[in-house]
């Protein structure tokens, strides 16, 4: 071991180390004896004082380090607590208050890392103390850096504009803010302008949503692009460039005003090609609005119905009755940039695809529906003028609804979409209100925790409503008997009485749970964040950092994050706005001083870095000794490949040097 | 799966571990935030990216005695850094060419993609490993070959056949 | 590829009809097959439930054998028996289970001279039509396309359970496309993999051939002129007893049920005799002669 | 003032380190002149009993090359070191155990047994392998004992200086002498070589591309080798940039790439590493199955690549640990 006294280099004075051991109240105390940790540090090279203390994340405990640094002249200090992404910047500012370079400081993670995953008392200890010692190793070989400043672009951009992005965008543009609202739908409003009513207040979605969706479209500090993806992002917080792909809608937005003449005027005179915004329910024609209140008001040409299009050629009378010239047939997708200083992702979610449990007979029997195609079904400006009919135009005298389509099953997924029980029995509500029908719930657990839930929960009781228990096995159109007959039946257990049961009814609606998009994955590797296996984006804690991520300046709102509610939606879009605010007011982000940097007197010129950089920070330059590789340190982001891959060693990393890292690795396997 | 048990012929192993900051690191926070309990042999040191680790830092982990040695990065294609990972590939892969050539075992250099979503594979990857390197035994290399060994075409396959003749 | 043909005992005795059907629409199709050398039971259900260790020795066997027929990195057995197919399947599962529990099975093999290595892949005729060789090479060779026949396909309760390999387990399919190939009408019913009676037609009569007639109720009320099976004792369990169903039940049914080789001989052109069909205790042709 | 005595020795080495002396050619009258030389049984006859009657720190220099493999060479190095002020490992056999290091991947058994037995060229019936004791009626003759492992100079004795290299540039040598003369040289445990790498003063070095990305590796006689262009981007395994310069790129204006005889730079601890990291690094693939591919175009890695530092490797630190059973720190 050549951890002798004085080994490090500081800047005059030889290192004298403080370690802290923290017991975290009884998370780390429980399985780890601080105590002997703390005897085991005093014992370490260079170690002048070391302590236990029940949280040196509090006050007190700050204080402890603090009072330390000032009276045994402390010039490197460690604690051993939580993880470093947790509270190293906890630490490093208490150092700094107590006028120590904020970098003279290194964590050890003994709860995390030690006390949460290991199981013997003595092995916990024994690792707890191992990376203690590899700590202060390192510590000693630290150096005073700075931090660096870079100002934040005060843009912001908001991607998916359902009404969580909305609700961000607005709150941020109320403040002051140029918001670019990007939409991947020719309008924005998602899913909740789909819906009739919300529960459980039974209010018109329509009603609170459209205000909403005209303030976006009027406000003067937000730029709305729907009909447009996000393609590419670079750079980093406070300083995003994003790349959007808006795709042609054939009609100029700026002339488009909504007027529909053109749509009157279509060849097809009548509309039959299938709805998308009615579920496919109600029919269209090529040229569109999806909907009468649709943000922008602008219509669009779908080409691959459009005659103009598929056959090249057509009498194109829709563009003859714009008279604001709005037709556009050689519009182009183009690719525009914007800067921003913070990213909102409200990205949203998609229902769970039925026909992936062909037992419930989706597809396949005409009748068996998904709760959003009933939505459309209810909702007064849907395809049936909000009456509940079947497909052959009949009123249902009797109503199914299937809970946990696609949710709480290990087949499909195992995780509750936390909605479908609430919009369950607000639809089942609806129908018995508009049809009189009887109504069936089929459920595995209600689960209706939420103001006014368990209410609206007694009150459909109370209405007559059906609640069978028990998972529905299979919605077939066999009939064993007259009463069946014609009927779809839905075959389950009812669990509270423990018997098997058919139910015949007329209409079955699946209550289909939510899930993330499709392409989740591609987007959370744009913009640098993590996602669930399940496709969720990752906030960056689960309690503590609900709307952060693990890339800063991205936050995260609404269901893309997991399945919410339209108020939990509301309320996380709120507090994304509040935090991308809060980093742009601030004006400034401070970057992580990990950056590498090439000794030019060391330097041969070897190129071998050159190529290892992937953001092109390394640069060949002419000097009088020749040719020499700088980096430019405004571009570097500190990922050290270039420092592995120096064969001459004369490239280092700040934070983790060559010469830090080897003691870290002497520190971590030389005493137990 | 060990579990964290101990086993009774007493040799635990220890391994050092290096995990790239965004992924593998965090999802041994995510492994802790679970409380899945894992078998303590193996220390983690942190490194902003996988294509951080020098391969002399392996060998320095060996050489202060540790038994194997683990690195963690971003599943290809994830990598906060575009492509360090790859780079870390390159290297280790290299870099296994010649410790198998000298006789340590591949058990005891592991290289894994882990997600910070996966502290379950975190879990699931240490119990694996300490299992393999406890098997294995303390770090013990192939004893220095015989010069015909070297001249036969395929080296490789007789330092390891003569590791193995060592170890029985 | 050639494959290798695992008949087990149904083929060769109750089920005479389906190994004539599959032989000769393979031929026809030009689908190569050998028959295992040496081959023994499958290991049977009934074996199974006595003492399963040696049931799955016995079918373990046989993957064995066709390891030592065919030199191949992928060994193709057919096995068309349902029974048999999910039999072999599991013995294959225990075998390759991470738990080694297969040990005394690979030792029992070894004293035997022989050794699994696990190249084997157990196939139903069905999955090979399907998937190898495909519904639009059956479409062209099609010689007598079966125009206005309304099929009823019944996979019965093994093929597709539990291991789905080749089909969905609640929704099987490939059997409709099949018949769709040949020109037939596939006509949608939710019985497809419903219980026949199974072994309970014998037990139990009253209650197994309840079972059957309800299938083949339901496919005459959805309009089908005829069942196609995938399963020697689905076939014997619908066909056999279509008699005293009729008398035991109200509503008479007569409806033929064919093994899907057999309906896919008729279709490319093959004989009656060629397929077995003389065999048939409800004679198919009425059934097609209508149409 | 008496002029400085000087001492050379050599041990388990080519000769071609004496030949770097001899090569200082004319300057070599400047030294002889300038220095006494009191030890040099390469040139002149010495016997070990003329340095045992030298007091403790008579000499003040003492240039010693080539590695320590037998009991002889140990015992010599340690009586040189006794006897001079400054020790100066001469040549890479002395500084990192060299090509008589490459030997340690094999045991000193089977060392013996392939060179006394059976080689092609051995005559040698009786079978005879040469040992420590030997019996004669005469009385007993000795022999120095073959250690287990050939070894660096320092890894026997405390080093002052290392001057680099196989064999040592002329001018590192000259460079080293006149420090001695002058007594400017550096803090000890110094090498005497520029601490830069290879490619700063080599004449290809223009020719490098903008990015150095590999996509085959090649050995000198698989090519013709172009004589102006970088050889790394040649495909061949240049280990230029991982190499101290010093030699005024001797091997490239050669044609030939360099090999690493004068050792890493002091920042990096493990020569053979440092190069598999630099190599690694610019091969130009991120898929596994190609990477695997180029990776079998480097033949004979661990020789490539601790050609001159084998007994300096960690690795090597990590095998003797073993082999001595000396077990681990801690365990």
């Amino acid at each position: 071991m050549s951890g002798q006294n004085g080994n490090g280099k500081t800047n005059g004075s030889a290192p004298r180390v403080g370690v802290y051991v923290c017991h975290c109240g009884i998370n780390i105390a429980g399985k780890v004896d601080c105590e002997s940790v703390a005897e085991f540090a005093r014992n370490l090279p260079d170690v002048v004082v070391a302590r236990d203390y029940k949280f040196m994340c509090s006050d007190p405990g700050q204080e402890l380090i603090q009072d330390d640094i000032r009276e045994h002249k402390l010039n490197r200090v460690v604690v051993a607590s939580c993880s470093p992404l947790m509270h190293e910047n906890t630490f490093r500012k208490a150092c700094a208050d107590a006028g120590l370079n904020p970098f003279y400081f290194q964590m050890a993670n003994i709860r995390e890392h030690v006390s949460w995953v290991t199981k013997e008392k003595d092995e916990a200890d024994k690792k707890a103390k191992a990376l203690v010692a590899a700590a202060v190793h390192r510590v000693r070989f630290h150096s005073a850096l700075e931090k660096k400043r870079v100002d934040v672009h005060p843009d912001v951009v908001v991607v998916g504009g359902g009404i969580s992005g909305i609700h961000a965008a607005l709150t941020m543009a109320n403040a002051g803010k140029h918001v670019y609202l990007i939409e991947r739908e020719p309008t924005i409003g998602g899913h909740m302008a789909k819906f009739d009513k919300t529960f459980p207040t039974l209010d018109c979605s329509a009603c609170i949503l459209t205000p909403k969706m005209s303030d976006v479209k009027n406000h003067p500090n937000i730029t709305l692009w729907s009909y447009s993806e996000v393609v590419n992002v670079d750079g980093f917080a406070g300083n995003f460039k994003v790349q959007v792909k808006r795709k042609p809608r054939y009609v100029i937005e700026e002339n488009c005003i909504g007027c529909l003449q053109c749509v009157e005027e279509c060849v097809f005179k009548n509309a039959r090609f299938d709805d998308e915004f009615n579920e496919n329910l109600g029919k269209r024609k090529p040229i569109y609005m999806p909907f009468p209140q649709a943000t922008p008001p602008v219509v669009l040409i779908d080409p691959t119905q459009c005659l103009r299009f598929t056959k090249g050629k057509c009498a194109s009378k829709c563009a003859e009755a714009c008279e604001k010239n709005a037709i556009d047939f050689d519009q182009k997708e183009k690719i525009e940039e914007v800067e921003c200083g913070a990213i909102i992702l409200s990205t949203g979610f998609k229902t769970f695809d039925a026909e992936r449990i062909p037992q419930y007979g989706y597809k396949k029997y005409a009748n068996v529906y998904t709760s959003l195609e009933l939505e459309r079904l209810v909702n007064a400006a849907g395809p049936t003028s909000g009456e509940i009919k079947l497909r052959n135009g009949s009123t249902p005298q009797s109503v199914g609804i299937v809970h946990c389509v696609g949710s709480r099953d290990q087949k499909t997924n195992a995780y509750c979409s936390r909605v479908c029980c609430m919009y369950s029995l607000k639809l089942a509500h609806l129908v018995k209100e508009r049809t009189g029908a009887e109504v069936y719930n089929f459920y595995i657990d209600m689960r209706t925790p939420g103001k006014g839930y368990e209410e609206f929960y007694d009150r459909l009781l109370e209405e007559g409503n059906h609640f069978i228990r028990g998972r529905v096995a299979e919605v077939t159109d066999w009939a064993m008997s007259p009463e069946e007959q014609g009927k779809l039946v839905i075959r389950v257990e009812d669990t509270l009485i423990g018997v098997p049961r058919r139910i015949p009814v007329d209409m079955v609606v699946l209550s289909v749970g939510l899930e993330a998009h499709d392409d989740a994955d591609d987007v959370r590797r744009m913009f640098g964040i993590s996602c669930s296996k399940q496709g969720w984006f990752t906030e960056r804690h689960p309690k503590l950092a609900p709307v952060s991520t693990a890339t800063d300046g991205v936050f995260l709102a609404g269901a893309c994050q997991g399945p919410k509610d339209i108020p939990d939606c509301v309320a996380q879009a709120g507090a994304a706005a509040a935090e991308a605010l809060a980093l742009v007011d601030k004006g400034f982000v401070e970057l992580e001083p990990n950056t590498a940097s090439i000794n030019a007197d060391l330097c041969c010129g070897c190129r071998t870095c050159v190529s290892m950089c992937p953001y092109s920070a390394i640069k060949v330059d002419e000097t009088q000794d020749g040719e020499k590789s700088i980096i430019n340190e405004a571009l570097c982001k500190g990922c050290g490949t270039c420092v592995a891959a120096c064969p001459s060693g004369a490239i280092s990393q700040n934070l983790f040097t060559d010469e830090q890292i080897f003691e870290e690795i002497e520190g971590v396997l030389s005493y137990v | 799966m060990s579990n964290g048990e101990k086993t009774p012929t007493g040799f635990e192993p220890r391994i050092v571990a290096f995990f790239c900051n965004w992924c593998t690191y965090t999802a041994s926070d995510l492994t802790g935030i679970s409380r899945l309990i894992y078998a303590p042999n193996v220390r983690v040191i942190r490194v902003m990216c996988s294509g951080r680790i020098d391969p002399q830092f392996i060998l320095a982990a060996l050489r202060e005695g540790a038994d194997g040695v683990l690195i963690g990065g971003c599943h290809p294609g994830d990598c906060h850094y575009q492509e360090g990972n790859y780079k870390a590939l390159r290297r280790f892969k290299l870099l296994k060419r010649f410790l198998n050539r000298m006789g340590v075992e591949d058990e005891r250099i592991r290289l894994e993609w882990i997600a910070a979503s996966e502290g379950d594979k975190v879990q699931k990857v240490v119990n694996e490993m300490t299992e393999q390197v406890r098997k294995l035994g303390p770090l013990h290399l192939a004893p220095i070959a015989t010069p015909e060994a070297f001249e036969h075409e395929d080296k490789q396959e007789l330092v390891a056949a003569g590791a193995e003749g060592e170890s029985s | 590829m050639r494959y290798l043909y695992y008949p087990g005992c149904s083929l060769k005795g109750t089920g005479r009809a389906y190994e004539e059907s599959i032989l000769a629409v393979f031929k026809k199709l030009e689908i190569p097959m050998d028959e295992i050398e040496d081959w023994n039971c499958c290991g049977a259900t009934a074996y199974m439930a006595v003492d399963e260790q040696k049931a799955y020795a016995v079918a373990s066997r046989n993957l064995a054998l066709a390891e030592r027929q065919m030199d191949s990195e992928e060994i193709h057995v057919i096995a068309p028996c349902a029974a048999c197919y999910l039999v072999l399947l599991k013995a294959q599962h225990y075998l390759e289970s991470k738990d080694g529990q297969g040990k005394e099975i690979r030792h029992a093999l070894k004293v035997g001279g022989l050794k699994y290595q696990g190249k084997v892949k157990i196939r139903h005729p069905l999955d090979v039509l399907v998937n190898d060789y495909g519904v639009d090479k059956i479409k062209e060779k099609v010689e007598r396309p079966l125009e206005g026949v309304r099929v009823a396909s019944y996979y019965g309760c093994q093929i597709v359970r539990p291991y789905a390999e080749f089909d969905n387990q609640y929704n099987p399919i490939s059997m409709d496309r099949v018949m769709t190939a040949l020109g037939a009408e596939a006509v949608e019913w939710p019985l497809k993999t419903r219980c026949c009676g199974g072994t309970l037609t014998g037990v139990v009569p009253e209650v197994g051939q309840r079972l059957s007639y309800i299938l083949l109720r339901e496919a005459k009320s959805r309009g089908a002129d005829a069942i196609v099976t995938a399963c020697p004792l689905c076939q014997f369990n619908l066909e056999c007893y279509q008699d005293e169903m009729n008398k035991r039940f109200m509503h008479p049914v007569d409806i033929p049920p064919v093994y899907f080789t057999q309906m896919m001989g008729v279709a490319l052109g093959l004989g009656e005799r060629e397929l077995g069909l003389q065999r048939q205790f409800v004679p198919l042709e009425p059934a097609l002669a209508a149409k | 003032m008496s002029k400085p005595k000087v001492g050379f020795n050599w041990l388990a080495s080519c000769g071609g380190c004496e030949e770097a002396v001899v090569d200082l050619e004319e300057a070599i009258l400047d030294v002889v002149e300038a220095v006494d030389i009191v030890f040099w049984p390469c040139a002149m006859d010495f016997k070990k009993d003329d340095v045992r009657s030298m007091a403790d720190g008579e000499m003040d220099v003492c240039f010693v090359n080539g590695a320590i493999r037998t009991s002889e060479e140990e015992e010599m190095s340690r009586l040189l070191r006794k006897k001079t002020k400054i020790l100066i490992a001469f040549g890479s056999c002395s500084h990192m155990g060299g090509i008589p290091g490459l030997g340690n991947f094999y045991s000193s058994e089977s060392i013996l047994k392939s060179s006394f037995l059976e080689s092609p060229s051995t005559v040698n019936a009786e079978g005879v392998i040469p040992k420590t004791e030997t019996k004669r009626s005469e009385g007993i003759l000795t022999l120095p004992a073959f250690q287990e492992t050939a070894k660096s100079l320092d890894q026997v004795v405390e080093v002052d200086y290392y001057v680099p290299g196989c064999p040592p540039p002329v001018k590192l040598l000259k460079d080293a002498v006149q420090a001695v003369l002058e007594n400017k040289l550096p803090p000890k445990g110094a090498v005497l070589a520029p601490d830069v790498a290879q490619c700063t003063d080599c004449p290809r070095q223009d020719t490098k591309p903008e990015k150095l990305e590999i996509k085959e590796f090649k050995r000198p006689f698989e090519i013709e080798i172009d004589p102006k262009k970088c050889l790394l981007a040649q495909g061949l395994m240049c280990l230029g940039p991982v190499t101290r310069s010093g030699c005024d790129s001797a091997c490239m204006k050669a044609n030939m790439p360099c090999t690493g005889c004068l050792g890493p730079t002091s920042r990096v601890k493990d020569f053979g590493a440092k190069a598999m990291a630099g190599f690694a690094s610019i091969i130009d693939s991120t898929d596994e199955e190609e990477i695997d591919r180029l990776l079998d175009s480097i033949v004979d890695p661990e020789g490539t690549f601790y050609r001159y530092s084998l007994p300096k490797s960690y690795m090597h630190a990590i095998c003797t640990t073993m082999r001595n059973g000396s077990g681990k720190k801690g365990a």
